[in-house]
């Protein structure tokens, strides 16, 4: 397998690989281990009254390829600051395109989508 | 970034120094380049005896008569030969043959090609430690079998089959052909062509410090096999395999085997003994579960599958510091778990899982240590990064 | 006795030097060992692009795209799998083939086996020169024709064929595949895949000053053409044609082809003028027929047949002096009088008695007077013996 | 093709090869050049009253392989000093395993003893 020099950086690194504990922590996971890949995200939030709930820090776990371990990292990075939200920082399509992810391995980043929206629909 | 630790010498060996040597003395003006069917004149003579030369010393590290030696571009192309080749010719007889699940592509693939040509093949499935029972190949055995292929060395688990158990079933059985697999053998286990009984043998220079691209095909006269040739053309090596016999390539696979089979002893204890020194240290990370019967495996190979990560991210995990593979190369690009070890009843997450570290020459019990430290750091960091302590242990 | 001139350029070349230090740094542990299957880890992947790398080369030096270049054994296999690999595609279509009574055997012996098969095979004689007239070809074409196969250049007397306008015919005829063995042509004249418009063509490296046991078979993209693979296993080569690429082998022939083609326009002058002398020496000797017109022949082949002497007799003796042939080095060993030569009108006395001077990179124009004083002593000798002079002449 | 050293040595220096001339010379021939071997030996005989008939001199000419040159060149060299004698000096057998010749070249040796019989036959 040849990797892209950013899902090379994103699997070896791995920033925000982990857990969050604490009350209004936002989870959600998608996937299966048996299945062979498998996505959490936890999403500590912040929110005012009468404006939307802003991310203040994520975590994630993955189970998978090392797209797919890259593309959950990078996501949970770039989370901070934004506002909860069904959608991923990057739509699947242009995340697949960054990170070169094979077409035979979209499901897998249908999984971290899942995984994110599962998290951003505790809310 | 230093290059990583070689540990898939059952992928590829590098080419012994002195077999380099012994090639580069074939390839230009100051050496032996004639062509060995230019049967007319001096340059092609030498050429010519140097072949025949490297035909005698192949079939001495073997145990086979150099007649009993066919040339081919690897053991890809040996297998097809038999495969095809004592097949064609046995047709009238029937049209079934027998092999396992666990046989390397270059078997199975044909196989299946036959099956595509309306042939009937059945695929054995071996014991949890990758060996046919000679008792199961007997069982099936059936009136129409004209060939059965089964390989000697395992090339993912390493496992040594008792082919003279599975010649003495054929023989048995009114003389069905018997092939044997051997890419694997030379130089990591014994092996003897006239004492493993065998009417066919696929050999590969490049598994034993030899070149890529040349193999040959052993066809035992004792037996009387016939094969159909594939290759059509200039007639060499018998009519069995027409095309310009690559001088340095067949001379490199001598000096290979010659040497691997003269070094063999002292380098399979040596070999053995880091084996089990990485087994240990490898056991020691926890989910460790090894392929394949100690015993009844070849030093050169360890076989491991890990539980609690998934195998491309263990695979990339690990490639930075050691150079090993999931099986064997022909399929570890195609990402799809091992169905050899899937065949010996493994589930897809170990069956991917898994690594195989392939021992060679050139490893050193540091190198033994580098990837017991290397696999480590990679499950620690898998298994957090994949909440495995929390959920899946 | 110092050993003979070479001028059997035709039956094979010596590796160049230059060629053989890039085979060499794939061989070893020290160089670029890996299996180029081996995708897992950076031995692979280095291997991997060294494949890569010398299949875009290849395909610069004749006109091709990366992905049309399918690595072979050499022409004998890449003849094969065009023949059998394109006519099994085109089975339900019709059964019938062309090629020319003057082919090489690794394009007749496989036309052979499918007549054995219940195929048709038409085997069009060429001109008195060796040049198919494409009107002959369009002649021959029938409704259930799927394959023509032709040469571009004929080993054993050079003629250089016009595969455009074989093409061309094909094209007209709703599109009949074209197979063309141009192991000969690569550094002795022109060659452009897409220009030349063949649908598949065999190549060979040792006739280049590449190692033996190497080729490719190059499958036209544009056109469409399917062929079907004959070697099964590991899905090497894009399933076309599986087994372990030989990195040094294939890096070999890139470096080889991208000399040659670089090479040649300055020694295509230079062979040419020699080939003239080499001519009017022996044509001095008298009862000399010269085979081939020099107009349509490369510079790199001269073919001539003698006159009142028997043709085994004048190899064995000019063999101590200089190394020829009679033809290709596959046929030499029969003794049989050149079935080429024959095909075009020779008869079989001439035919036997005919010499092929292979130039080459070596040859000087002392090696040239070398032969011509050489063929000269022989002719004399044997003339005497043979009581010529009294009687034959 | 591979030559034994009494081949090579024979065909190289061809002994005895020519004609002769004059009277009482026997002369016969065998084979025919189109058809690839021909061979030809010229004897000079002496005898005395009551004594078979001895060889002076041998002579050949051959068009053919070198193992029929080699074979007529011996067999001529051999010849003086013996009687005339449809038999060669050494059965064909015989010469065909001195020479090693291929067996399927041994129809060449029997054109050669055929223009041995032919030149012998004219006492
Ligand atoms: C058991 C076995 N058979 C066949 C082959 C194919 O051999 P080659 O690479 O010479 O074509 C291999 C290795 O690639 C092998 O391990
Ligand atoms: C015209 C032609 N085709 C095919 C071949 C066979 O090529 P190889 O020796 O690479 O098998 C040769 C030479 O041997 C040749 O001259």
């Amino acid at each position: 397998m040849r990797y892209s020099a950013l899902t090379r950086r994103y699997f070896e690194a791995a920033p925000c690989a982990g857990t969050l504990e604490g009350p209004g922590i936002l989870s959600g996971a998608a996937g299966s281990r048996s299945l062979g890949t498998w996505v959490r995200f936890d999403l500590r939030v912040a929110g005012a009254a009468n404006r939307p709930a802003v991310i203040v820090e994520a975590r994630f776990l993955a189970f998978g390829c090392p797209h797919t371990i890259a593309v959950a990292a990078w996501v949970a990075e770039q989370a901070a600051g934004h506002p909860v939200s069904a959608e991923l920082p990057q739509p699947v399509d242009a995340l697949r395109r960054s990170f070169d992810v094979p077409v035979e391995k979209l499901g897998r980043l249908l999984v971290v989508e899942d995984a994110w929206r599962a998290a951003a629909a505790r809310k | 970034m230093n290059s990583p630790v070689y540990l898939d010498h059952a992928a590829t060996t590098p080419v012994d120094p002195r077999v380099a040597a012994a090639m580069a003395g074939c390839l230009t003006a100051d050496g032996v380049f004639g062509n060995p069917a230019s049967s007319a004149h001096a340059h092609g003579e030498a050429a010519f005896e140097r072949v025949e030369a490297a035909r005698a010393a192949v079939a001495a590290a073997v145990g086979a008569e150099p007649d009993e030696v066919v040339f081919t571009s690897g053991a890809t192309e040996a297998d097809n030969l038999a495969i095809f080749g004592a097949t064609a010719h046995s047709q009238p007889r029937g049209r079934h043959v027998i092999t396992a699940r666990t046989e390397h592509k270059a078997v199975l693939d044909p196989c299946r090609e036959l099956e595509r040509r309306g042939w009937q093949v059945t695929y054995l499935t071996p014991d949890g430690h990758g060996r046919v029972e000679p008792d199961r190949l007997a069982a099936a055995l059936r009136a129409d079998t004209v060939l059965v292929s089964l390989m000697h060395v395992n090339n993912e688990i390493g496992t040594v089959q008792d082919v003279a158990a599975f010649a003495a079933v054929c023989e048995r059985h009114r003389g069905v052909r018997l092939h044997v697999d051997a890419a694997q053998s030379i130089g990591k286990t014994e092996f003897d062509f006239h004492a493993c009984g065998a009417d066919l043998v696929s050999l590969s220079a490049h598994k034993s410090y030899g070149p890529k691209g040349v193999g040959a095909l052993l066809v035992s006269r004792r037996s009387g096999v016939r094969i159909e040739p594939r290759q059509f053309g200039g007639g060499q090596e018998r009519g069995l395999r027409s095309g310009t016999v690559a001088t340095h390539q067949v001379v490199g696979m001598a000096a290979a085997f010659t040497l691997v089979v003269a070094e063999r002893p002292a380098e399979g204890v040596r070999l053995a003994a880091l084996r089990e020194r990485l087994w240990l240290g490898l056991e020691a990370h926890g989910g460790a579960v090894r392929n394949g019967a100690p015993e009844g495996t070849v030093p050169a190979i360890l076989n491991v599958s890990f539980d609690g990560v998934e195998g491309e991210s263990l695979l990339a995990a690990v490639a930075p510091r050691i150079s090993v593979s999931t099986g064997s190369a022909c399929t570890s690009a195609s990402g799809d778990p091992s169905y050899v070890l899937r065949a010996l009843g493994r589930d897809d997450r170990l069956a991917e899982a898994s690594l195989r570290f392939g021992l060679g020459r050139s490893t050193s019990l540091d190198d033994v240590e580098a990837a017991i430290e290397a696999v480590g750091r990679a499950l620690a960091r898998l298994r957090r990064i994949g909440g495995a302590c929390a959920t899946a242990r």
